[in-house]
């Protein structure tokens, strides 16, 4: 276990190779380093995981300090990685996802001229990702956060020549530093209060989630309110969710990586992570519980008036981390992981798939333009398919389980209610529909791509700018995706049907044992109706499968069975359509009430108070200039007047001599 | 003997005339006879006083005054003279090229 | 115990004969020197101030102090210490004129004779024990100070500055002589130790007469030395003398004058100290802040530098004023300063005038501000960075004596309680930077005007002049110990 | 080395280096002896500031390698230098710039290399001194010195309005400095009227034990302050900076952000430590300006044009950040802030030298007329993006330490300021974003006549002016440990002595840290 530094290395390696001499290599050699770095550190996951697994269960949390990285007086911040299941969980989740992701965009980027920036950004985001799951501390924490907004910048940047990728990026840095903002504020509280940023204690000193008992609520509420800023701004909830969508201007396995599967969970990471300190702090978990719900049927509703395919999925990731929120919110922590870990296969499926009928297509994202493409890559349509059913909570897909312990909790736990439950059904709904909306607009009906339009002029998708390519006519047949590209989604396949099956109430408690060290009730919930597969739970399931069910249908009348019928609706309710399609005015009002008048503000200190203060600076000087130019007009050249100056001053010197009593 | 005031006030009085004439006067010439009947006043004053404390020091130094003075003429005329020789007019009120 | 003095100590004056022997040598030689061999009597003028110098040191090693000439003169280490700056900057003056004279066709033969006279009365200044001896000192210093300033003969401006210098320091001169006529009518005496003698202890302190007479007197001294606001004569004078003679009053004057300030307020009456330091309280305060600010907006570096020394009068005032003998720390510290701003303030006075001399033409003495020193850093490299190390000095910016001396005069004023004076001080400090930094910024920042023409050739003595200046004055910025302490050792003002 | 006078040495070597180099002749446009001697000069310079950075113990408290000597003895001045926590790393970071700013001017001199290398050394010199001397009178003859060589390079090599900026920036910064000095003298005087046994001294340590009544602290304090407000600068005595910045040649910049670090030194080793209780009444009023710096600065620096004008700005925040450390009277919070000082030297210095790099290039400063030049220079780029995320404070590099600590610390002391200033962190992702994102992406642009050079990547010179802050900038991000250690035990000492000269009143030093068992480090092994 205490091997784990070395999952740290190898994707460091990764980057050193692709960054320092990558300029050397043959043209593919970066991604494979990349893919074969990943590689290696998931074996050692595998290894430090299954180390863990063997102690007992009282034993399953370690802390492996490599060296002190801050020490101050009064405070050392060593940099230590915490290994329990959950921090295991995410490494697993990380290397291994992200190992495949790695293999895939080999692949992908094949052709694409940024590949050994592009892959040594990836081997950083990695690198910043395991610092973020395995710190074991706050501080250490905020290094693996805003490592992780870094990487996700220079990713999102990829494209940098266009506008929109740079606008994208500049947007998600900014945003998740608003809530690196907050983070750090907590922390600075936390430290304030309890003298230490560790989690756990060592020796005797006590780490933060040791002192939280007998703190005051209101510090307490505080603190984790400030926290829970970076979790929304990291994992996309609403009202900071912004930035996401627009990340999709990144190259496909970005999205897939990044804004799907790993980075953006880190805030329920966090919430995870931090439960003792959210546990204590009632009043700001009723303030993830509803920002939850409130992401969660908003983004979903997004989802439904997307026409760009990735930001379908962008839409749906918003809406799934609302899922998270929210059953960290009611308590559910083990669900809100469980969700996490099944949803990290199966968005990444769907993200991939989608990427390879991007890839085919030349980079086409728009759904209006594609259609019909179930025989052109058929992988992709039946890794879509598969991940769809998955998100759709169809039994027996991963997604099912995973959700319905999530919407039995809204339901049953001690902070559910009747609201929070039909929500998280409706929108279980709502996500089946958009989901295989897409999925039938993509795949099914007539094709309406032109490649030759697609070529250069899309958005999004990735090589060279559109010039670079007009020496290469006669490019435009469809791209088949390689075997690099299909591989990885046939494990993720795989994992999308099977990750579920971790833990089916009554049959299988995988999953809650291996959590068990973490959380003090994974799974208990404290619930009033008792949980493990009891009736209730069935009920839900049954309901939740059917809603999904009922959405898949709605989507197949609607989009292929009865086209016509969509448009007719769109334009029925024009003004909903409108309010969706402009994304509730959000990024408008956002726009409006912080960049413009930001900027507004800026020019008026710049141009104005600033330049007041120099003029003032200047003024002075002037009044000197002034007064000098006065003494001038004084020295008249006058030999008379000069000769009256002495006798004024011979009065002034009687004034003191003679006469001190004057002015003594 | 008279007092001591009269001397003293009649110096003051003298000294004064002087300071006024270097104030109102435009001629150098003129000006400079108000800087000797300054000086003048100093050497009454001197020896007004000196014979009041029955001392000749004061006396002694008239005699330096005067010298000094005599000295002043001569330069003060040499100057004069030269400006007297390029401008065709002494007037002072006319030399203030340099001011400023 | 009776003091019996032999009567013709001449030894003790032996500076003074010198150069007055010298120069008379001089005016006689003169008169068989044919003009093109005028430089020779600038040599002779200069050996003699050498060997003026020489006496000084054999003087200084000698029986000093001791009074001479029925205490009329006092000789001590300060007056020594003062003849040596004055000689020094006399005889930079005078290889700063060698050249300078003939280039300006300015070669007349009484010029080094007037000098060394005009030397001599500094010297006895110096040493004048006795207001009488003083203003007799003065007028021998001034009448060769009038002939010099209007010594370029066929020019108007130095016909001028003659006469308004003559006109007004005649004017100021009979209110010296006056107040020394009603100290004499207070007192009974005009002799310094006698004076002090007589006020000590005694009711006469509140004397009005007595009190006049101070006050009448210290419009003698703040006129020579410029003090504002009777400094008007000053820029007018100063720039339509020929530069060298500017450069040589603007330094030899100064120091003179202060020694003889110094002694008599703290070596006569310093039990008029609260009545002397008051006035020189204000007129400190209102010559630093004039000076320095009118010589803001000057464009003539003549007139700016003329301003600068009304500044600079002002930085040893305060110093002046902090000389309470009651307190012997704090009056060491404040005459030694005085003595060493004085040194420091020779050499870098002197040095920006030798850049002003080095750069003048015969047709165009060059000196304006805006077109003349434009770009001069990199038409004349050395100049220009000789020219920067004495205004940095000037301004009393460190590693230069300029700033030595600042803080010795400020650390004075704070010692004796003048904080204002310090403060007041430095603010003007602060606003001189704006024209001495200017001359930097012209001469390291500027366009050239001149740029085509080839740069002056500096003659030796003139490079001379320029690298003694300029070692002095890093070096006096550096380590100014040495300096320092001879300033401190020399504070022995005859109070037998 | 115990015998070698290295502080001596550090000090004179440049100097008498300076002094060579006037003496060099030039030979035209960017050529000539001049600048090798210079650079060799610097470089040995910093090797030894190397080793000394290297032989000072972690944890040390007091000064190490004292130098005394006797200099004016009449007023009891003295030579007097010595490094401990507070000034060993500055010294180091000073040594280090130098070298790194010769190489990024290498071809930037302008008509006369040995006067720019004479004064870039002048400059290291004087700034050395400055922030080892020990006597205040060595003290302040360093402090205004180090003013002239910066004038004559921004009036020598300086924009268009050269001259206007070097006098604004000498005689702004001097009036501050000169208050500073009748307040040093008037602490002098009162230590020689409470010691008339001893000689007087201009010695920082004697001048320690003077006492000073509150109402007079208050005054002297507020002297020195000025001084350092001005210099450091705090709002809303910035104006000069802007201006300086964009008028001084950029390379010069480099080593010219070391001056406003010795203000922030200036008010540990001096102004606190020598008027403890005046600070404690005083800084929360200068706290609350360096807060308004933070957002100020970073508020104007994203409304500028002109890229040097916005790093200019950005400087402005960051120096808010670190006055904000110092004033929070907190250990963590000042160690941050020295820590700062270093970093806004690497990175500032970074930034100010590629930003010159890209206007050789393409020729002008205004980011409105550049654009997408990624696609040119991919090594230029990936240099540029290190230091720009450095300078923004991204986690994982130097930055965000010293940030962190500063906020965490000052957030004990002034919470509302902390969290104020914690949102400057926002901002410079904004200004740095739009500094960088705004020259390096999006389509290409360039002034048209943009000269051969503008199609050349980093030349070898370049980068290897480049790397050692590069690398710096990662390594005190991922170990700052060695840093901060030579750094803790002078500042603990510190913050206990000014706690305890300010008896009775209200502390706001941090109580004994709970987590004291972490140190020494403990390994699970």
């Amino acid at each position: 276990m205490d091997l784990v530094w070395l999952t740290l290395l190898f994707p460091l390696l990764g980057f050193a190779v692709n960054a320092l001499l990558g300029g050397r290599l043959p043209r593919r050699a970066p991604g494979i380093v990349a893919s074969l770095a990943m590689l290696a550190a998931f074996a050692v996951a595998i290894y430090v995981t299954a180390d863990l697994l063997a102690l007992p269960h009282e034993q399953q949390g370690r802390d492996v300090i490599l060296y002190n990285w801050v020490p101050v007086a009064g405070l050392t911040v060593p940099l230590g990685l915490w290994v329990d299941p959950l921090s295991a969980l995410m490494l697993l989740i990380v290397t291994g996802v992200g190992f495949l992701i790695f293999v895939y965009a080999t692949g992908y980027m094949a052709d694409d001229e940024g590949q050994r920036r592009f892959f040594a950004n990836m081997s950083i985001f990695v690198l910043a990702m395991l610092v973020l799951v395995l710190a074991d501390n706050f501080m250490l924490l905020l290094v693996g956060w805003g490592g992780v907004g870094f990487a996700s910048y220079a990713l999102i940047a990829h494209y940098f020549w266009r506008p929109e990728a740079a606008g994208a990026a500049v947007k998600a840095f900014v945003v998740n530093t608003l809530g690196d903002v907050g983070m750090m504020l907590g922390m600075f509280l936390m430290f304030r209060e309890f003298g230490t940023l560790q989690y756990f204690g060592r020796g005797t000193a006590p780490g933060v989630f040791d002192q939280v008992a007998g703190t005051g609520v209101g510090t307490l509420a505080a603190i984790t309110l400030l926290l829970l800023v970076g979790a929304v701004a990291k994992s996309g909830q609403f009202p900071l969710h912004v930035w996401l969508p627009d990340a999709m201007a990144g190259p496909t396995p970005v999205s897939a990586l990044i804004h799907a599967a790993t980075m953006v969970t880190a805030g329920v990471y966090l919430l995870a992570r931090a439960w003792p300190l959210y546990e204590a702090a009632p009043f700001t978990l009723g303030v993830i519980i509803w920002l939850g719900a409130i992401t969660m049927v908003g983004a979903a509703l997004l989802g439904v008036a997307q026409s760009n395919i990735k930001r379908v999925l962008a839409y749906s990731t918003i809406s799934q981390l609302g899922y998270m929120f929210l059953a960290a919110g009611v308590g559910a922590y083990g669900a809100a992981v469980f969700h996490l870990m099944t949803h990290a296969f199966f968005k990444a499926l769907l993200f991939l798939a989608a990427g390879v009928a991007i890839h085919a297509l030349h980079g086409e994202e728009e759904l209006p333009r594609m259609g019909g493409l179930r025989r052109v890559v058929p992988s992709a349509w039946l890794a879509f398919g598969v991940g769809g059913l998955a998100i759709a909570g169809i039994p027996p897909f991963s997604g099912f389980f995973s959700k319905d312990e999530i919407i039995w909790s809204a339901f049953f736990s001690a902070r559910g209610n009747a609201l929070l439950g039909l929500l998280a059904l409706l929108t279980g709904g709502l996500t089946a529909f958009y989901v295989f909306r897409a999925f039938f607009l993509a795949f099914y009906g007539a094709a309406r791509y032109n490649l030759h339009a697609a070529e250069g002029a899309a958005p999004g998708h990735g090589h060279e700018p559109a010039q670079e390519h007009d020496d290469q006519p006669g490019d435009h047949a469809i791209h088949a995706p390689s075997f690099e590209m299909k591989l990885p989604l046939a494990v993720l396949g795989v994992l999308a049907v099977v990750g579920g099956w971790a833990l089916i109430p009554g049959l299988t408690t995988l999953f809650e044992e291996y959590l068990e060290p973490v959380f003090a009730f994974p799974f208990a919930y404290a619930s009033p109706v008792g949980h493990a597969g009891g009736a209730s739970y069935w009920t839900v399931a049954v309901v939740a499968a059917l809603t999904g069910l009922a959405g898949i249908g709605l989507a197949y009348v609607l989009y292929v069975a009865r086209p016509a019928l969509a448009t007719g609706l769109a334009t029925r309710f024009a003004g909903a359509h409108r309010l969706l399609d402009r994304r509730y005015y959000i990024d408008a009002f956002y726009d409006l009430a912080f960049v413009r008048s930001f900027r507004a503000l800026a020019r008026a200190l710049s141009d104005g108070f600033d330049r007041l203060l120099d003029d003032l600076v200047d003024g002075v000087a002037a009044i000197f200039r002034e007064a000098s130019e006065a003494l001038r007009e004084v020295q008249t050249g006058y030999v008379r007047n000069y000769a009256l100056m002495i006798l004024g001053g011979t009065v002034l010197i009687f004034a003191f001599v003679v006469f001190r009593g004057l002015v003594q | 003997m008279a007092p001591l005031a009269y001397y003293f006030i009649l110096s003051a009085i003298l000294f004064t005339t002087g300071v006024i004439g270097v104030l109102i006067r435009k001629n150098p010439l003129i000006m400079f006879m108000s800087i000797e009947l300054m000086l003048n006043s100093a050497n009454l004053s001197f020896a007004s006083f000196a014979r009041y404390r029955n001392g000749l020091d004061g006396q002694v130094i008239a005699f330096f005054i005067m010298t000094v003075a005599a000295a002043e003429v001569v330069v003060g005329l040499a100057i004069i003279v030269s400006i007297f020789r390029t401008r065709a007019s002494v007037d002072v009120d006319d030399v203030n090229t340099l001011k400023g | 115990m009776e003091i019996a003095p032999p009567p013709f100590d001449l030894g003790a004056i032996a500076p003074f004969l010198i150069v007055a022997v010298g120069a008379m040598i001089a005016l006689l030689a003169d008169l068989f020197i044919p003009p093109a061999r005028r430089p020779a009597l600038g040599y002779f003028a200069l050996g003699t101030t050498l060997v003026a110098i020489g006496a000084c040191v054999w003087l200084w090693g000698g029986a000093v102090p001791r009074l001479a000439f029925a205490n009329m003169i006092a000789v001590d280490r300060f007056g020594l210490f003062v003849t040596i700056v004055t000689l020094i900057g006399a005889a930079l003056s005078i290889l700063l004129s060698v050249d300078f004279l003939q280039e300006q066709r300015l070669g007349y033969g009484e010029y080094f004779p007037l000098m060394l006279f005009t030397v001599s009365g500094m010297i006895l200044l110096a040493f004048a024990n006795d207001l009488i001896t003083f203003f007799i000192a003065l007028e021998i210093l001034s009448l060769g100070l009038y002939i010099l300033a209007g010594s370029a003969r066929g020019r108007a401006v130095s016909q001028e500055s003659a006469i308004k210098y003559f006109l007004l320091g005649s004017f100021s001169f009979g209110f010296l002589v006056y107040g020394t006529s009603l100290i004499y009518g207070a007192t009974g005496t005009t002799n310094f130790t006698a004076l002090r003698v007589a006020l000590e202890g005694s009711g006469l302190t509140d004397n009005p007469l007595l009190l006049a007479g101070l006050a009448l007197v210290l419009v003698g001294f703040a006129f020579k030395l410029a003090l504002a606001p009777f400094h008007m004569w000053t820029p007018d004078v100063y720039s339509g003398a020929p530069t060298a003679v500017t450069a040589f009053m603007s330094v030899g004057t100064k120091v003179a004058t202060f020694a003889a300030l110094l002694r008599l307020v703290t070596g006569a009456l310093p039990a008029l100290y609260a009545d002397w330091s008051n006035a020189l309280f204000a007129l400190a305060i209102v010559t630093m802040i004039l000076g320095n600010l009118a010589a803001i907006t000057q464009r003539n570096i003549k007139r700016m530098l003329a301003y600068s020394s009304i500044g600079q009068a002002g930085y040893v005032l305060v110093a002046v004023v902090a000389s309470d003998t009651t307190q012997p720390g704090v009056n060491d510290a404040a005459q030694s300063s005085v003595l060493f701003y004085l040194l420091a303030y020779t050499f870098m006075n002197l040095g920006a005038f030798a850049v002003v001399v080095a750069l003048a033409r015969p047709d165009d003495e060059r000196l304006d501000l805006d077109r003349d020193y434009a770009g001069l850093a990199r038409r004349q490299p050395l100049l220009a960075a000789a020219m920067a190390v004495f205004m940095l000095s000037l301004g009393g910016i460190p590693l230069t004596a300029g700033f030595m001396g600042k803080l010795l005069v400020f650390r004075a004023a704070i010692e004796a309680g003048y904080w204002p004076l310090a403060v007041v001080g430095v603010l003007t400090s602060a606003v001189a930077l704006a024209f001495y930094l200017r001359v930097v910024v012209r001469m390291y920042a500027g366009e050239s005007r001149h740029a085509e023409e080839r740069p002056a050739r500096v003659p030796v003595p003139l490079a001379v002049v320029l690298a003694v200046c300029l070692v002095a004055t890093i070096q006096f910025g550096i380590l100014p110990a040495i300096p320092l302490d001879a300033a401190r050792g020399a504070l022995t003002i005859t109070a037998p | 080395m115990s015998g070698l006078p290295i502080l001596s040495i550090l000090v004179f070597l440049p100097v008498v280096a300076a002094i060579l180099c006037l003496v060099l002749p030039d030979r035209g446009e960017g050529a000539g002896p001049a600048r090798i001697v210079a650079l060799v000069a610097s470089l040995v310079a910093l090797a030894l500031a190397i080793l000394l950075l290297i032989d000072f113990p972690p944890g040390a408290q007091g000064l190490r390698y004292e130098e005394r000597a006797s200099w004016i003895p009449a007023i009891g001045a003295s030579y007097h230098l010595g490094v401990d926590g507070l000034n060993v790393l500055l010294v180091f970071l000073t040594a280090l710039l130098t070298p790194v700013a010769l190489l990024a001017s290498w071809d930037a001199m302008g008509r006369s290399p040995r006067l720019f290398s004479a004064f870039l050394l002048l400059l290291e010199g004087t700034v050395i001194g400055a922030l080892t001397a020990l006597d205040l009178v060595l003290y302040f003859v360093f402090w205004e010195a180090m003013l002239v060589p910066m004038y004559l390079l921004i009036a020598t090599f300086g924009g268009a309005r050269r001259g206007y900026a070097a006098l604004k920036f000498f005689i702004y910064t001097s009036v501050g400095s000169l208050l500073m000095l009748v307040a040093i003298l008037y602490v002098y005087f009162l230590h020689s009227a409470q010691n008339v046994e001893v000689a007087a001294s201009f010695d920082l340590a004697d001048l320690l034990a003077t006492t000073i009544s509150p109402g007079l602290q208050r005054w002297l304090f507020l002297a020195f302050a000025l001084a350092y407000a001005i210099k450091l600068p705090l709002f809303p005595l910035h104006t000069w900076l802007p201006d300086t910045y964009t008028q001084a040649p950029v390379t010069a910049l480099i080593l010219a952000t070391m001056l406003v670090k010795v203000g922030a030194y200036s008010f540990l080793r001096f102004a606190i430590p020598l008027f403890p209780q005046a600070s404690a009444e005083i800084l929360p009023i200068l706290a609350i300006l360096a807060t308004i710096g933070i957002v100020y600065g970073g508020i104007v620096s994203a409304a500028q044009r002109d890229m040097v004008r916005l790093l200019a700005f950005s400087s402005l925040a960051h120096l808010g950040f670190i006055a904000l450390g110092l004033f929070a009277l907190d250990a963590r919070a000042i160690q941050g802030s020295i820590l700062q000082m270093v970093n806004h030297g690497l990175s500032a210095g970074a930034l100010f030298a590629l930003v010159a790099m890209i206007a050789a290039r393409v020729g002008t400063f205004d980011l409105a007329a550049v654009g997408g030049l990624a696609r040119r220079w991919p090594v230029l780029t990936g240099c540029f993006l290190l230091a720009a995320f450095s300078s923004l404070g991204l986690p994982g590099l130097n930055g965000f330490v010293g940030e962190f600590l500063i906020l965490l610390g000052a957030f004990r002391t002034h919470p509302v300021l902390a969290t104020v200033g914690t949102f400057g962190v926002l901002l410079a992702a904004v200004y740095m974003l739009r500094l960088f994102v705004g020259a390096m992406y999006g389509p290409e642009r360039a002034p048209s006549g943009a000269g051969a050079r503008a199609s050349r990547d980093l030349s070898p010179r370049e980068l290897a002016a480049l790397a050692p802050l590069l690398l710096l900038i990662v390594w005190i991000g991922v170990y700052p440990a060695p840093f901060l250690r030579r750094t803790e035990g002078a500042v603990s000492q510190l913050v206990t002595n000014i706690a305890a000269a300010r008896e009775g009143t209200p502390l706001t030093i941090a109580p004994p840290p709970r987590d004291a068992a972490l140190t020494p480090p403990e390994h699970t092994r």
